[in-house]
């Protein structure tokens, strides 16, 4: 009975649902009001997206003639279903998660999932601006995927060093790894791997420089340009949930290590990292560099950044 | 690869924003000399209708309601929102009777808060002192009088062309 | 009845073939009498693979049968036999479900066209084939099988040869694969030049000592033979031009159950024949030729115009995942390439039907035209979701396990023997993987999402007769993605186990001593520990538990989208705008009656046009993708040029991969 | 309870969609304007947003000339209740300097019911910003009186 | 001697290939098909052979140790071989036929709908 309680409340409570919509809200909140700081104007205040959220839920949601009403409606909520499980597996700080063997690769395909039902949502609500939003989507998922792909297996290859089969793909055998013998950020292999992770988080949310997708002036919001009421709110939350999902992975796989003992601690911590986190990756960029183009995108994260994370893994490889 | 606004914009983060605190305090004066909300004096105004005339949007409009002395009472009212505030009234209004202020807060829905009007009454210019028919009299005396003095001067004009007349033969 | 399961093996062909005779005889007449044959006899094949479980995959048993009772003589083969061990029956019971399906899918789609008793005739020998050859313990009697295979294919990919480039594909198909074929028959002649015997079970005893230059020239034949038979890298150009015009049931037969019988021929020669996998010249030549055809048909999938040309570059480049993790050597490798090659053949069947179902009903697959189907056949779109996310590997369809355990399979090897090729091989699956999905997301876009194009208006949705192949389809991938582990234990175990321990192989056919006598290596059950087969019944709790909770938001949080009804009073005078209420004001000049609102349709629920008339404009088919495309260009632009088209590169391609092989089996093996 | 705060949440975070009635731009650049740092209208949430489904207030400026006419109707149209319309400029009103000419069509009170007018050729950002708020406070009100 | 077998088989083999790579005409393709089956028939019954074995017939005279024969098994695979090679012909032949009364051509390069 106890551990089905606590299956419970890890579920919905501390490192569930409650706490990841939370973070998701705050960290957005706080990156628009650096960004307003840093581009010198006073900017929302920090509950501004949970006032979206809010809005959004109170309009009329309005389905559009071609579209195709089952997915148009579903898909935000798959959406956002698939990155709450997504976020589930990461191991917080506490290590109190429900990671097994090998879910590495399923949170890597879960966030393409992600990917793919906020396509099928765009796809579904039949307009040519969507059309052109979710291609530009699919772009930006082929060219984060390769970079973020090799970190992944250059992370694998350090922790799985001792292990059995020379790399592993388990998220607590990562962070059991880091504690023992110092968290991954501190190897000096590990450096680029690190600043390619930092490149690829923007692009996998979306943020203004990548936001190829949804980009307002060129294609009137590509992909949620029919999206309107609720579904538009389940879609934005989605978009803060992704930064929690994408800081708290760079939190586990590079500062694994950093654990204390007590749960509340940990929390703080988590949240303090993924504040930094956010700021480098995301808030930084985003005051200082327009929007790329599509195809520099690809180009740039094809190119630069995964040439990164190739020279971190080919390190750990001579360093084994 | 040059970060472009990497240092101003971490100069930024610690400085304090430059955003003016409007709706909390009261709205900053405009520039000196802007021409905002207009002013319009009824005293000082004499219908002429310049300003309607050189108003290129045609804003302004003139109503005209005749007292029973023979007064009128003029209303013109200004149309907010169609002045291009281009301030040619108040150039060419002989009386200086419209000034443009430099209040710009012209926000509203309903459209009465956008016009601004005056009245005043035009005392009816005064009485001629005579009637139309002594006029007439008055004409028909000065008529007959000159065509008597006319008379007088020919009687004696006719001795010195008799003398003319004589002379030449 | 024990004894009597070792005829299964030869009824079960026989029932094919037999079909496929009293089709052509009693067929003629009536469509019934006909379609009843056709599908007892297809039956009769799957209940006996069916029935041959038990005993092979429980308890593990070899059943041998020689034709017509020629028992070995004096330890030396003479007759031909049937040999049918777990893997074969892994392969058998992959060929009969497919056959199957194919066949009841063929009865609605087949009936607007004519002569359906060549057809059906063709169909039987086919599979009868096919399954001939995966149940064959003889190398001629296999080379007998691939030719009437290679015949019936060309015959059913030309079936419909008014349909345009229907010849021109079959005739491709035809020369190079006898190309192909003719190199196994020279493979074939050297062996028996060596070994003076032509049975599988005695090949492996007699190889596993004397392996010479010529066995070597052998192998680099057979390998090339096979290859052509599963569209290997220099092979694939055909395979787009076959399916392409072929009936979808026979692109599904091509894909789904040829290439199967290409990488059955492949895996029997590495693993059991030569038994050479071990060495790292023929890991790297199998896995080279995996990687190889992996990347460069999904990228020529990428920018295809027609809908099944494109499903053709992938079942091409699913088959090279199988055959990169077949080469890894690995007993995970095999058993993730197993799997994979199963998984490969039900959601590349699913695809196909449903791009046949398209065609059935709009009766064009050009990707730039069709556009919004969904609406007017909601359920083939639901089958091709359910296919596109199974092939990209979408975590609860099959594709994500096989895949994913062929991505451990090579990181494993690369990290264990510490050679990059392997760890670049990895990536390129990985690369491959989302380059797949991309693909599928076209077309679900240009297909079935987007505007409906005009021209499509009174499509109806696919019978359901048709749709019942799909539906079963579509189950098995729902259910061999939700089971992984229970999947690997039962069917891939037992098959990996057979192909790793050839020492029962020979035993059943040879007798205990023989294989004794000759050192069989006995490498006993397969130790493979299946790191992270995770247990997905937790995860799909934990899934329903955080969708309940979301439900519950969504729910509250926005209840006036009931309740809120058009606010009239809001917008005074116009109310929800419906056309009528515009109130043309009197002096509205002439100019205004040119531009009268004759929109009959409400605009609000128009879609977003920035204020033009929301009139057809679907962005499909090859304006998606523009940013990927423009960086590749220069690499498009030299695809598109080596795929001319031409037989005559296709056949110099071909030779060329002939020669390179054989020049590296002289140098290496 | 969760309804009042939807409703309160309706006035802090208004999302502006732009539609340009054939306006001489004056009050467009105005317009964007006031997103920048020294004006900075995010302080209260406004925010532009690229399609009228995502629109809480729904700006117009300029004329309706007779080309923009049915671009605009039908872009109204697509806009999800409860929104506010708010004209900006003197044009949409009474169309300026151009009032009476052949190619523009009216006032534009004709198609929507304006809710709050910002007067002035090329008004001042933080007139415009006192428009937005008011504009902003009305659609509380409607949600309010939407949901009776 | 039985060597001259062997390179005529891989001469026949290789021309076969030759042609069906370089020829434009697909008659000429089809003989190049043919020449390749013809190479591996040639092949396969060449494996059999032992100098001094009589033909492999169970006649008049029973067997006796001393009879010696070639082997019989790669003469019954040429069987079948053959026939297979004729009938690939026949399909080969057939395609060709039809292809030319739906291009009008029998040039390989202009026969290329299906590209790219």
């Amino acid at each position: 009975m106890t551990n089905v309680l606590l299956y419970a409340v890890h579920l919905f409570l501390f490192p569930g649902l409650l706490f990841i919509v939370v973070m998701g809200l705050l960290l957005a909140g706080i990156d628009r009001k650096l960004v307003a700081r840093m581009q010198n104007r006073v900017g929302a205040s920090i509950l501004q997206p949970w006032y979206d959220f809010l809005k959004c839920c109170g309009k009329e949601t309005i389905i559009p003639r071609h579209a195709r009403k089952g997915l148009f409606l579903g898909a935000p909520v798959a959406c956002f279903v698939i990155l709450i499980s997504a976020a589930l597996f990461i191991p917080v700080f506490g290590g109190l998660s429900m990671s097994f063997e090998g879910d590495v690769v399923v949170i890597l395909y879960l966030l393409t999932a992600a990917g793919v039902a906020i396509i099928v949502g765009s796809a579904a609500s039949g307009s040519p601006f969507a059309g052109v939003g979710l291609s530009r989507e699919m772009v930006a998922m082929i060219s984060y995927e390769l970079p973020f792909v090799l970190v992944l297996l250059a992370v694998g290859a350090l922790c799985g060093q001792d292990s059995a089969y020379g790399v592993t793909f388990s998220m607590d055998e990562i962070v059991r790894w880091q504690t023992e013998n110092g968290s991954s950020l501190l190897h000096p292999a590990m450096i680029p791997a690190a600043i390619a992770m930092l490149f690829v988080i923007p692009c996998e949310i979306g943020m203004h420089p990548f936001d190829i997708a949804e980009a307002e002036t060129e294609i009137s919001e590509g992909t949620l340009t029919e999206y309107s009421g609720a579904p538009l709110g389940v879609f934005k939350l989605c978009h803060c949930v992704k930064m929690y999902v994408m800081t708290a992975l760079f939190c586990a796989l590079f500062l694994g290590g950093l654990s204390t003992g007590i749960l509340l601690v940990d929390a703080l911590l988590e949240v303090v990292f993924c504040i930094i986190v956010t700021f480098l990756c995301m808030t930084v960029p985003h005051a200082i560099c327009a929007r790329f183009k599509v195809e520099q995108v690809f180009k740039f994260y094809w190119t630069f950044v995964s040439a990164l994370a190739l020279i971190s893994l080919l390190l750990v490889w001579i360093m084994r | 690869m040059i970060l472009p606004y990497l240092g101003q914009s971490f100069k930024n983060l610690f400085s304090k924003p430059v955003t003016e605190a409007f709706p909390a305090g009261d709205p900053p004066k405009a520039a000196e000399g802007y021409r905002g909300r207009l002013h319009y004096d009824p005293e000082l105004c004499i219908n002429c209708g310049m300003c309607m005339r050189v108003c290129a949007p045609q804003a302004i409009t003139r109503e005209i309601v005749p007292l029973e002395n023979g007064d009128q009472q003029i209303t013109f009212t200004y149309d907010m929102t169609s002045c291009t505030f281009c301030r040619m009234c108040s150039d060419f209004c002989t009386k200086k009777a419209i000034t443009l202020t430099d209040d710009y807060m012209i926000v509203g829905s309903a459209h009465e808060d956008f016009l601004v009007s005056g009245t005043f009454i035009k005392a009816a210019p005064p009485k001629p002192k005579f009637t139309p028919e002594q006029l007439e009299a008055m004409k028909k005396a000065a008529a007959a009088k000159k065509a008597a003095a006319a008379a007088a001067a020919d009687g004696e004009k006719k001795p010195e062309e008799k003398a003319e007349a004589k002379g030449e033969e | 009845m024990s004894e009597f399961i070792s005829n299964f093996p030869i009824l079960a062909i026989m029932s094919l073939f037999l079909g496929a005779f009293i089709t052509s005889l009693l067929g003629r007449k009536n469509a019934v009498v006909r379609n009843v044959i056709v599908f007892i006899s297809m039956a009769l094949a799957l209940i006996m693979m069916l029935a041959l479980i038990k005993p092979v995959f429980i308890e593990g048993k070899v059943i041998g049968y020689w034709l017509g009772n020629w028992a070995p003589v004096a330890d030396w083969a003479i007759g031909i036999g049937l040999e049918v061990d777990a893997l074969s029956l892994f392969f058998g019971l992959i060929i009969t479900v497919a056959v199957f399906v194919s066949g009841t899918y063929s009865f609605t789609y087949m009936s607007h066209d004519d002569s359906l008793v060549n057809y059906y005739t063709l169909f039987l020998m086919l599979s009868g084939s096919v399954l001939g050859l995966v149940l064959s313990g003889d190398l001629f009697n296999m080379f007998v099988m691939i030719e009437i295979m290679t015949f019936t294919a060309v015959a059913l990919t030309a079936f419909r040869n008014t349909y345009e480039g229907a010849l021109e594909g079959a005739l491709k198909y035809l020369v190079v694969g006898a190309l192909g074929s003719s190199s196994v028959l020279i493979g074939t002649a050297l062996i028996y030049s060596q070994l003076h015997t032509l049975n599988l079970a005695q090949i492996t005893a007699l190889l596993t000592n004397d392996q010479n230059i010529v066995t070597g020239i052998a192998f680099a034949f057979l390998f090339i033979g096979f290859g052509t038979k599963a569209f290997l890298f220099p092979f694939h150009p055909l395979a787009a031009d076959a399916h392409a015009v072929a009936p979808a049931s026979i692109s599904l037969m091509i894909s789904g159950v040829l290439t199967k019988c290409g990488v059955y021929g492949i895996i029997r020669l590495v693993y059991c024949l030569y038994q050479n996998i071990d060495r790292p010249f023929v890991q790297y030549l199998v896995t080279a030729f995996g990687a190889v055809s992996m990347f460069i048909c999904v990228t020529m999938a990428f920018n295809q115009h027609n809908f099944k040309r494109l499903l053709a570059f992938h079942s091409i480049s699913q088959v090279g995942y199988v055959i990169t993790a077949v080469g890894l050597g690995t007993s995970l490798g095999l058993a993730s390439g197993l799997y994979h090659a199963m998984n490969h053949t039900i959601f590349k069947g699913l695809l196909f039907l449903t791009a046949g179902a398209v065609q059935h009903m709009t009766g064009s697959l050009d990707l730039d035209e069709l556009g919004g189907l969904s609406k007017k056949m909601p359920r083939t779109c639901i089958l091709f979701l359910i296919g596109a996310a199974s092939i990209s590997g979408l975590p609860p369809f099959n594709g994500f396990g096989s895949k994913w355990m062929i991505y451990q399979a090579a990181f494993e090897k690369s990290s264990q023997t510490g050679n990059v090729f392997f760890l670049v091989v990895c990536v390129t699956a990985l690369i491959t993987s989302v380059l797949t999905l991309a693909s599928f997301v076209k077309v679900a876009q240009s297909v079935f999402f987007g505007q409906l194009n005009p021209k499509f208006e009174n499509t109806k949705e696919v019978p359901l007769a048709m749709r019942i192949p799909m539906w079963i389809l579509a189950i098995l991938c729902i259910v061999t993605g939700i089971f992984p582990g229970s999947v690997a234990n039962k069917l891939l175990m037992p098959a990996v186990n057979a192909a790793t321990n050839t020492r029962a192989y020979v035993s059943a056919m040879m007798g205990e001593a023989y294989a004794a006598a000759h050192q069989v290596v006995h490498a006993g059950a397969a130790d493979v520990q299946l790191i992270g087969v995770y247990s997905p019944m937790s995860w799909m709790l934990l899934l329903l538990s955080i969708t309940s909770a979301v439900c519950l938001v969504a729910v509250l949080g926005s209840p006036e989208k009931k309740k809120l009804e058009p606010v009239v009073g809001a917008n005074v005078p116009n109310g929800p705008m419906t056309p009528g209420s515009i109130p043309v004001t009197s002096q509205s000049r002439e100019a205004d009656e040119r531009e009268l609102i004759t929109d009959d349709l409400d605009p609000k629920y128009e879609s977003f046009f920035s204020g033009e008339h929301a009139e057809y404009s679907q962005v499909g088919g090859s304006d998606l993708f523009w940013g990927f495309k423009k960086n590749w260009r220069h690499y498009f632009s030299f695809m598109h040029e080596w795929h001319s088209g031409i037989l005559n590169d296709y056949a110099l391609y071909g030779a060329c991969s002939l020669a390179l092989t054989l020049l590296l089996c002289v140098l290496f093996l | 309870m969760l309804q009042n705060m939807i409703d309160s949440s309706m006035k802090k975070s208004p999302w502006i969609f732009h539609i340009n009635a054939g306006s001489c731009n004056g009050c467009d650049i105005e317009l964007v304007s006031v997103l920048t740092p020294r004006y900075d209208a995010e302080r209260y949430g406004f925010k532009l947003c690229g399609s009228p489904r995502q629109a809480d207030i729904v700006v117009v400026s300029g004329p309706v000339t007779m080309q923009s006419r049915e671009r605009l109707r039908r872009t109204l149209a697509q806009v999800p209740e409860p929104f506010c319309v708010v004209s900006l400029g003197s044009c949409p009103r009474s169309g300026n300097v151009f009032k009476g000419s052949y190619a523009i069509d009216g006032p534009l009170e004709k198609y929507v019911h304006v809710d709050v007018s910002v007067a002035g050729c090329t008004p001042k950002p933080e007139a415009i910003i006192a428009g937005l708020a008011q504009a902003a406070q009305l659609l509380e009100e409607k949600r309010k009186e939407a949901r009776k | 001697m039985i060597i001259m077998n062997y390179i005529a088989s891989f001469i026949l083999v290789g021309l076969g290939i030759f042609c069906i790579a370089t020829k434009r005409n697909l008659l000429k393709i089809c003989i190049g098909s043919g020449l390749i089956d013809y190479g591996c028939n040639l092949l396969i019954v060449s494996v059999g052979f032992h100098d001094g074995g009589t033909a492999p017939i169970f006649a008049i005279r029973e067997l006796t140790r001393a009879s010696f024969f070639v082997d019989p098994v790669p003469q019954a695979l040429t069987l079948t071989s053959i026939v297979i090679g004729a009938c690939s012909t026949a399909m080969t032949l057939s395609l060709i036929i039809m292809i030319k009364k739906q291009y009008g051509t029998l040039k390989a390069d202009k026969i290329r709908r299906l590209k790219g």
